[in-house]
């Protein structure tokens, strides 16, 4: 278990810069570091179980149903990248003491910077792929708050969004080939994954698991065609540069290549592939890099390119050159680190990395520019130093591989090529900056720096030197066990000596120094010859890339999506007609078996009437008082119909309802145009009408399909139950109020909430009115017409009465509380359209809004009151009862559930059309004023 | 003169009466529980509403009102069978007229029984009140003699309603 | 008698359809009430269409199946609930947006302006 | 059901019927809007007169024992309403001023009737009423 | 007899409705703290019942004691609880971010969430297609009345759209419903899938029309293309705790589709079995695209979480097309999830709004915010979650829906659809992160501070990302089994019809 | 013979309905169709009568009676718009 606090210690270490930062910088740094050291402590006291050859592993269950365990995995190429992480990392953190300024906020990237750490931990001690990927893209996360850090600065968030573009396309790729891997293996332990090498290259979806997951490593690793997004992530902090895009992240896509080498490689198409993608890195990035007058600039070309070589080196296949990878891997990160950390103590004490402007620091900063020149000069491959062994062994695989059949010999030519260019760059690193005449108006006169900020750089140049000068005593141990967990098996002999005669390899780093010196010697020629290109800035590229997309976006959003809820319904009716068309055309016959009811004349005039008036609004739909006219009568016939197919309650409803809507409309009418405008083109009428007329037919063909069909219901249950169980004789109200009383209870919960929804937009409602009616003319001035008056007062009693009735007779009869309560509002409104709200208000005190409440609270206490007797929701309560003199009646808990029915649809009706009325009595204009 | 409420309980008794007969021949019925039942709403009724309803003339003799009543149903009948010949028959015979009509009656509710009266019978249709209350417009569909008119309504239903008003 | 309340309802449908596709909001309102009797009818019919035969015990000898009606009931009330709330929101969308265009502007090749219409 | 009740019960059916068919008709052939105005009338009054009288007889004379006079109640309703909506469709017409037939008399008193003014004086006929 | 199951209905309806009556009513500090009390209470109801579902199985609950299918009967299966509990949680965050001002610009806004709530809950626990279609009202309306709260021209214009769409919708709820009583005679759920069999196979294809206007009407909910144009602009225009509290909108439809066709049209529907699935999944790779193009397209942050919200819905939609129990137990986490964030997402895009001056939320260069590092880390988390990133909920959600789809095809489009759209969202994030916090025209100290309790709500929200993650063991496997309910029609259809005691008649 | 006669006056006022629908239909005011209306609401209560007395049923009395109550507030309230455009004021 003690594995898990290797991550899990940086992990900790995130909260110690944010709560230590107000201590000073020292402080805070060591506060920072405590956490990464004693995580590397606990580590060597693993080596040498590691070094044994020890696989180390502690699992936790995480998410069984995504099969992921919490596990890692300490094996030997685990243990090299931690040491990595950890050790540069430590040394990151001492450099980035010096160089954050005072105004940077040095707990915030220390923060980061943990974060990150323990994102690469996690990566290279996952034992479980959707782990590993998790971690996998923390780093991207992590990275871009690092590039990002400061912010203010174009480059730095541009740099920033287009490393985490890359690397997280690329993460999205890897996820699937992990999952695919998953797929194939069964499992996502990487133990088991790593022994099913065979299982995976043999299935169908190798290629595709393969592609996905090198899509992933090239885009991290930034491998040709993805290595755009690198340089530019230079904007970052040069620690950052050092620790993320020399040594450890872009790492991680080599580590994930090395990781799966077991199960992945050894098939013709992993070498293709990769060989390929790191042949072309590798030259690529090592002639670019001449040309770059940034100083990091030219180190992260370097950078790309030296990643292409190790890509190279583990596409080739055979185990000698995965372990000349793995070499490459521990010298590259030593060399590069420092060489980005002395870039950034020149920028940071000369102002500048423009290697235009930088010359002669020597004079300046002789003990920097010794450590650099080192640094470069392993970089180049000068023997005695690390840089030179790993390169020899690379050169000598070169040799040994028939990648590309007869044309393999280009391969070692190439190689050499790119070595001479490497050359060529680090002796311009060299040169170009120490020596070559004097600085050119640089902003700070340059000295030495700190003498702290340099420890790292002493550290990792000796490193350089230590391991050039006695490889397999520093390196040994560590190289074999790494290569022992990338090559799975058996590790063959292979030589850490300086010297290893002369050979083929030899001769190739003899023949790459002479000529980088030539080349460099020339520069001037070749920068001349370079400048007739157009420099192509990824940067620009990819935003206008990123431009592209999205002004593509916004028009193809603006096209569909214009804002038209005329399109938007065409398509709702398009898709109802498409999905309902296509089954439809496959029903053999429209016409069921039931007995059809008789035709009568007096029903088919109802239907022409009821056609002709639906007809007729339409026509009319532009005179919209006359439509109004029409669609009364559309209601009229409706409630007939419901009348006339034995359904009293229906019709009841229906009437009451229509008259209700009829009065909105019209109060609607007022506040809207009274006419509509002729605004669609013939063409789009036509449009309309056959789809319209396509709904029309297909629900008529299913209603007809249905109505003709018998077939089986549940309702003679409610039948049979109406009067024993629910204690009422009108079946359709028992079922309201009884069988489906929640029904009941939401619908008025529903018109409670649209009363006050409408009370909400009604308040502080902007109108505009007519000043006159269609033709012109004046209102007239009689408000409130005096007969009109006097007779609907006393039509209020009589009609309240009426509602009494409908009310009191709904559970045995048609009726019931909501019909009731739309009588009362009714009656009620009519006194509003007779005498006006101002004189209405005053004799009338009610709170419409306690009203909706108090009726649906009673309704629900009503339900509720079951609960009393233990049983559930809305459980009626029924029972007749006998008293002298008057006689049997019957008593039930739903009369008090249909009183709140009638209180809320009472309120809320008069909450909606009464405030409405508010909104006139202030002075209305008359047609001449307004002229 | 305006009825004042005699009753706190019972504020507009006509109107409690008529809301009684009126439950009772909604419910068909004359059955105790109903009475009980109609009395109670013709008593709760008009208390809930007497706040909307203004003062109006009392009604004072009931027995003319009926008789009132019964004669209006016998003018429609007949009126009805004249004026549907009319309607049926060459309409280039009708004579219509817009006529204003005086009036000597006061308060809403007499003016509107008057008004409704004249709507009723077929043949002429009260279509406006002038502002002052003093003029009833109305049309007729066919007319020979405008005073003779007048005079027909004054007598045979503006005099009883003032009678029964006595106003 | 089935064949012509189906006609009916697909007569209603297609007017319905056709008023909610029009660009101002009372004749999409208007339209939306069509669809909703058309609906209301569709719903009702889902019992099959019987004549004298109301769910009230002890009426008749065969009754009709009461549970669409209940349906019904709860869908008018709701549907009232529904019109009365784009009704206002389309009264407040005219003093809001200035227009009735049930997109709140009116698009350029309509030559007629609010005003005018009034 | 006896022969005679059958017989009554008709009679009124068809009187109804036949005065609301008048009623439509005269709706649609009479000229102008103020004379179809009387139309309804024949409908509302004589026409559901005959039917809830039929109603009512056919009702209660069904069963024995077994009263039906609710029928009532829709001819009070429709007479207390039906000349309010007559009045008030009447004083739309004269507020919008719609052409009546040119033979009808009293056209002058149009303008006085649409703005509830008192008929001008001019007239002899009628009596100026009392102060 | 316990009625745990519709105390999540009833306790927002009584508390909202208590809330428009004296004394509550009267003072706005007693309403905001009966509405706080209320959707607290709320929260421990919805955990009780998910503990009570999850351990003791689906809780059937027969409102006014009739026996389905007559009876309208909720269901509290482990799916439908743990949806209640989702929306109680965002219920409460909804409402306690308005406490500090949002509730004063418009009236009823607690009694209105609170109803919300209500309908929301009642959808997922309801057990009839008719109920269904009512709690859908109930939502709707108040979904009706919260979008305009806070008035302003946008939201009327946006709410009219929605508004009439939805009407539309709920017709064709009802002409499905009809089709479905016609041929099946019964409304329960569960009935139906037991009713489906008995039908000849001419008479299916009618159910089959039915079973995919319902498809419609729930696309329209859940706004799956080419039904989702309503989407963007209303929830971009509404007031922030609204918006929030739309994020469960169109799960709702979501977990409908999920509902009706899987117990209904699922495996065992014979010749209808799976007749959503052949439309689903087009659709679901093009809301994809949809959302994908829209993220890239929008020019504020409350817009590009709308169509963060649609390409949830796409996700989801993927889910609902693989249709096995496994992707739908991976949908449902990726549910919650996406819940979570988007609600989070657009309160902080209101916060931000309030600190950047006229440019609001727009991803234009900018005054600097009061607050900006506490903004930006919030809007940090909130992105890394939406856009699927580890270490935050977005990516289990993601890799187990990848993980459940299992013919190559399927892979194939689902994959691919799922993982573009994840970098459509990053290259949109990020594009939005960077422009509103780093690019800064100048430092101004105006603006509101952020008032703790919208900072409660929002902390409460993002929480649950990695509290997701962290306890993503027990939460997968509650959806896991939640949708092994769904797909078992012993317990989805046979566990909730007591045996008849009835024989159905017939027309 | 009653049955007849049910069956010969509804046709009566069914024809009647016709009527007054074209007369709905062709105006020519506003007020002419608001007039077509108004009657088709007394001729809607006769046809539910008479459909009582086909049926001989009292079922829909109350329709009949919901017809005249509310639609004479229909009516006055269409008169009301065209005399003062505000119903409600
Ligand atoms: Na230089
Ligand atoms: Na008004």
């Amino acid at each position: 278990m003690s594995l898990f606090w290797i991550p899990l210690l940086p992990a900790l270490g995130v909260l110690a810069p944010l709560f230590s930062a107000k201590f000073g910088r020292t402080n805070c740094a060591f506060a920072t570091a405590f956490a990464p050291a004693l995580a590397l402590l606990l580590m060597l006291f693993k080596a040498p179980a590691v070094f044994r050859g020890e696989t180390l592993i502690a699992t936790v269950e995480w998410v069984p149903a995504l099969g992921m365990q919490l596990s890692f995995r300490l094996d030997g190429l685990a243990f090299l990248f931690a040491l990595l992480i950890l050790g540069i990392g430590l040394l990151i953190i001492l450099y980035a003491r010096y160089y954050l300024s005072s105004k940077d906020s040095m707990g915030k990237f220390y923060a980061y910077l943990m974060l990150f750490m323990t994102a690469m931990l996690g990566i290279v001690l996952s034992n479980n792929l959707i782990q590993l990927w998790m971690f996998w893209e923390m780093t991207s996360i992590s990275s871009f708050l690092l590039i990002s850090f400061w912010h203010n600065n174009t480059d730095g968030r541009k740099g920033a969004r287009m490393a985490l573009a890359v690397t997280g396309a690329g993460g999205l790729a890897l996820l699937a080939g992990l999952i695919l891997i998953g797929k194939i293996v069964g499992s996502y332990d990487l133990s088991i994954v790593l022994q099913s090498g065979d299982l995976i290259r043999g299935h169908s979806l190798y290629p595709v698991a393969l592609v996905l997951v090198l899509l992933g490593a090239f885009t991290k690793s930034a491998q040709f065609p993805f290595h755009f997004w690198l340089p530019h992530a230079m904007a970052a902090p040069t620690p950052v540069s050092a620790y993320l895009h020399s040594a450890t992240m872009v790492k991680a896509g080599i580590f994930l290549m090395a990781r799966f080498y077991p199960a992945l490689a050894g098939t013709e198409l992993w070498v293709i592939i990769v060989t390929l993608t790191g042949l072309a890195t590798l030259l690529l990035g090592a002639y670019t890099a001449l040309f770059k007058h940034d100083l990091k600039g030219l180190l992260a070309y370097s950078t790309i390119s030296h990643l292409g070589l190790i890509t190279l080196l583990l596409g080739m296949g055979t185990e000698l050159a995965a372990i000349a990878a793995i070499f490459h891997i521990i010298n590259h990160a030593t060399f590069k680190a420092s060489l980005f950390m002395a870039a950034g103590i020149i920028d940071h004490e000369t102002g500048t990395r423009d290697m235009r402007r930088l010359n002669g620091l020597w004079k300046f900063m002789p003990h920097t520019a010794t450590l650099a020149m080192v640094a470069a000069a392993s970089m180049a491959g000068v023997p005695l130093l690390n840089g030179f062994l790993s390169k020899e062994m690379f050169f000598a695989e070169t040799l040994l591989q028939h990648t590309l059949g007869s044309l393999s010999w280009m391969i070692p030519v190439l190689a050499t090529l790119a070595a001479v260019f490497s050359v060529a760059y680090s002796l311009r690193f060299i040169h170009d900056v120490f020596f070559n005449g004097e600085p050119v108006d640089l902003p700070k006169t340059p000295h030495e720096p700190p003498r702290y900020m340099k420890v790292p750089i002493e550290i990792l140049v000796g490193l350089c030197l230590l391991v050039g000068l006695f490889p397999a005593f520093i390196v040994g141990g560590l190289l074999h066990s790494a290569s022992l967990a990338v090559l799975g098996g058996e590790v063959p002999y292979y030589s850490l000596s300086i010297w290893h005669g002369f050979n083929l390899a030899l001769v190739m780093s003899i023949v790459a120094m002479f000529l980088g010196v030539v080349i460099y010697h020339n520069r001037r020629k070749l920068f001349k010859f370079q400048s007739q290109f157009p420099e192509t800035d990824a940067k620009l590229v990819f935003e206008s890339v990123i431009q592209c997309i999205v002004r593509g976006s916004v028009r193809i959003q603006q096209f569909f999506e214009n804002g038209s809820l005329q399109r938007y319904l065409f398509l709702l009716f398009v898709m109802v007609a498409l999905f309902a068309a296509k089954p439809l055309l496959q029903l053999v016959t429209t016409t069921g078996d039931r007995e059809q009811l008789p035709l009568n004349g007096v029903a088919l005039v109802l239907a022409v009437i009821l056609m002709f008036a639906a007809i007729a609004t339409v026509i009319w739909h532009r005179q919209r008082y006359i439509s109004l006219l029409t669609l009364s009568v559309v209601g009229l016939v409706v409630s007939v119909a419901f009348a006339y197919f034995s359904a009293p309650d229906l019709a009841l409803t229906q009437l009451s309802v229509e008259v209700v809507t009829v009065i909105l409309l019209m109060l609607a009418l007022f506040f809207l145009p009274q006419q509509t405008p002729k605004e669609s083109s013939p063409a789009r009428v036509a449009r309309d009408l056959g789809i319209a007329a396509l709904i029309g037919g297909i629900f008529a063909t299913l209603n007809y399909a249905i109505m003709t069909r018998s077939g089986v219901s549940i309702s003679d249950f409610f039948i049979a139950n109406s009067k024993p169980g629910g204690g009422g004789t009108n079946a359709v109200n028992v079922i309201l109020v009884d069988f489906r009383g929640f029904d009941t209870f939401g619908e008025i919960l529903v018109l409670g909430i649209a009363a006050l929804g409408i009370f909400k937009l009604i308040n502080r409602m902007k109108v505009s009115m007519p000043s006159g009616d269609l033709k012109g003319r004046n209102w007239t001035k009689d408000s409130h017409p005096m007969i009109l008056r006097t007779v609907s007062q006393s039509l209020l009693p009589l009609a309240l009465l009426v509602s009494a009735y409908i009310f009191l007779r709904g559970h045995n009869m048609p009726g019931g509380g909501f019909i009731a309560g739309l009588i009362t509002a009714v009656a009620i409104i009519l006194q509003y359209i007779a005498h006006g709200v101002d004189w209405i208000k005053p004799r009338l005190r009610i709170n419409y809004q306690w009203a909706i409440a108090i009726g649906v609270l009673i309704s629900a206490i009503t339900g509720v009151g079951s609960w009393m007797f233990d049983k559930p929701f809305l459980t009626s309560w029924f029972d007749y009862f006998h008293l002298p003199w008057i006689g049997e009646f019957e008593l039930a808990s739903a009369i008090a559930f249909d009183l709140g029915v009638y209180i809320t649809v009472v309120a809320a009706t008069l909450l909606i059309l009464a405030n409405l009325g508010k909104l006139t009595t202030t002075h209305r204009p008359t047609v001449e004023e307004k002229r | 003169m305006l009825a004042k409420p005699r009753f706190r309980w019972l504020p507009m008794p006509y109107h409690s009466m008529l809301l009684f007969v009126t439950w009772l021949l909604l419910n068909n019925t004359v059955a105790p529980g109903h009475l009980v039942l109609g009395a109670f709403l013709a008593l709760g009724i008009p208390m809930l509403t007497s706040g909307l309803s203004q003062p109006q003339p009392a009604l004072h003799k009931p027995i003319k009102t009926a008789r009132y009543a019964l004669m209006v149903l016998g003018d429609i009948v007949t009126a009805n069978l004249e004026v549907a010949r009319q309607v049926l028959g060459p309409l280039d015979q009708l004579h219509p007229a817009l006529i204003a009509m005086p009036l000597d009656i006061e308060g809403d509710l007499p003016i509107t029984l008057l008004a409704s009266t004249v709507s009723l019978t077929p043949g002429t249709v009260s279509s406006e009140v002038s502002q002052c209350r003093k003029f009833l417009y109305i049309h007729a569909l066919t007319m020979t003699d405008e005073a003779e008119l007048i005079a027909t309504i004054k007598e045979r239903y503006e005099k009883p309603l003032m009678e029964i008003f006595s106003c | 008698m089935e064949m012509l309340f189906a006609l009916c309802v697909g007569v209603l449908t297609t007017c319905g359809v056709f008023m909610i596709l029009r660009s101002r909001t009372f004749p999409v309102v208007v339209g939306l009430t069509l669809l909703g009797y058309a609906v209301n009818l569709f719903l009702f019919s889902s019992g099959r269409l019987s004549i004298n035969s109301a769910a009230i015990i002890g009426s008749t000898d065969a009754y009709g199946d009461p549970l669409p009606q209940a349906l019904v009931l709860t869908a008018i009330v709701i549907g009232f609930a529904m019109t009365a709330f784009v009704v206002i929101l389309a009264m407040r969308g005219r003093g809001d947006l200035g227009n009735d265009h049930v997109d709140g502007r009116i698009p350029d090749h309509s030559s007629l302006s609010d005003k005018e219409r009034n | 059901m006896n022969f005679v009740l059958e017989l009554i019960v008709s009679i009124f059916l068809l009187i109804g019927g036949g005065f609301i068919l008048v009623g439509s008709i005269g709706l649609m052939r009479l000229p102008d809007f103020m004379m179809r105005l009387h139309a309804p009338t024949k409908a509302t009054t004589l026409g559901m007169g005959g039917l809830l009288i039929a109603s009512m007889i056919l009702f209660t004379l069904r069963e024995p024992g077994h009263i039906s006079v609710h029928e009532l109640l829709i001819t009070i309703f429709l007479f207390i309403t039906a000349p309010v909506s007559a009045h008030m469709m009447a004083k739309t017409a004269l507020h919008q001023k719609l052409k009546m037939i040119s033979r009808t008399r009293g056209q002058e008193l149009l303008d006085p009737a649409s703005q509830q003014l008192a008929p001008p004086q001019t007239t002899e006929k009628v009596e100026s009423p009392k102060a | 007899m316990s009625h745990l199951v519709i105390l999540p209905f009833l306790l927002p309806i009584f508390g909202g409705l208590l809330l428009l009556l004296p004394p509550i009513q009267n003072s706005l500090s007693r309403q905001r703290i009966f509405a706080i009390f209320t959707s607290l209470l709320l929260i421990l109801v919805s955990i009780t019942l998910l503990h009570t579902s999850y351990s003791q199985g689906t809780q059937l609950y027969m409102l006014g004691n009739w026996q389905p299918p007559f009876g309208i009967a909720l269901v509290a299966d482990p799916l439908a609880a743990l949806l209640v509990l989702l929306t109680s949680i965002l219920g409460f965050a909804a409402i306690l971010f308005a406490c500090s001002g949002d509730d004063e610009t418009g009236m009823y806004y607690h009694t209105l969430i609170l109803l919300l709530i209500s309908g929301v809950n009642g959808a997922f626990l309801t057990g009839d297609l008719f109920n269904l279609f009512v709690c859908f009202e109930i939502l709707l309306i108040a979904s009706y009345a919260l979008l305009v709260h806070g008035g302003g021209k946008h939201k009327t214009q946006a709410s009219l759209h929605y508004v009439i769409l939805n009407l539309v919708g709920s017709s064709i709820f009802l002409i499905a419903l009809g089709i479905l009583y016609g041929m099946l005679g019964t409304l329960n759920i569960a009935d139906m899938a037991n009713k489906l069999h008995l039908l000849s196979e001419d008479d299916q294809l009618l159910v089959k029309v039915a079973g995919l206007l319902l498809l419609v009407v729930f696309g329209l909910k859940s706004a799956m293309l080419p039904l989702h144009f309503w989407l963007p602009r209303t929830y971009a225009s509404a007031s922030a705790p609204i918006a929030a509290m739309f994020a469960i909108m169109t799960k709702v439809g979501i977990y409908s589709i999920f509902r009706v066709h899987t117990v209904i049209f699922g495996e065992n529907a014979g010749e209808l079995a799976n007749i959503a699935q052949y439309w689903l999944w087009p659709i679901a790779i093009l809301t994809l695209f949809a959302g994908a193009v829209g993220a890239l397209a929008s020019s504020n942050l409350r817009l590009l979480t709308a169509n963060m919200i649609l390409i949830s819905v796409g996700t989801l939609l993927v889910g609902a097309a693989i249709a096995t129990e496994q992707a739908a137990g991976a949908a449902f986490y990726y549910l919650l999830h996406t819940t979570f964030v988007s609600a989070a997402m657009f309160l902080i895009a209101d916060l931000v709004s309030r600190q950047r001056g006229k440019a609001e939320d727009r991803f234009v260069q900018a005054r600097q915010m009061k607050q900006r590092d506490l903004l930006a880390g919030l809007f940090f988390v909130a992105a890394v979650a939406m856009v699927g990133m580890p270490p935050l909920s977005g990516f289990i959600g993601k890799a187990l829906l990848l993980q459940s789809a299992d013919t190559g095809a399927a892979m194939g489009w689902s994959w691919s659809a799922i993982l573009l759209a994840g970098l459509a969202a990053i290259i949109a994030l990020s594009r939005a992160g960077t422009t509103l916090f780093w690019r800064v025209s100048s430092i101004h100290d105006e603006g509101e501070t952020v008032p703790r309790a919208k900072l409660i709500a929002i902390i409460l929200l993002l929480s649950c990302s990695p509290l997701m993650v962290i306890f993503a063991g027990p939460i997968t496997a509650i959806t896991t089994a939640a949708a092994a309910v769904l797909f078992d029609p012993a317990l989805s259809v046979d566990a909730l019809l007591p045996t008849l005691t009835h024989n159905p008649g017939g027309y | 013979m009653l049955s007849f006669t049910v069956i010969l006056v509804s046709i009566m006022v069914v024809i009647a309905l016709i009527l007054n629908l074209w007369r709905l239909f062709a105006g020519p005011d506003l007020a002419d169709r608001l007039l077509a209306l108004d009657t088709m609401y007394i001729n809607s209560i006769a046809l539910i009568i008479l459909l009582g007395i086909w049926l001989s049923s009292t079922l829909y009395f109350e329709a009949a009676l919901l017809i005249a109550m509310l639609g004479f507030v229909s009516t006055a309230a269409l008169c009301k718009y065209l005399l003062r455009g505000d119903i409600i004021e």
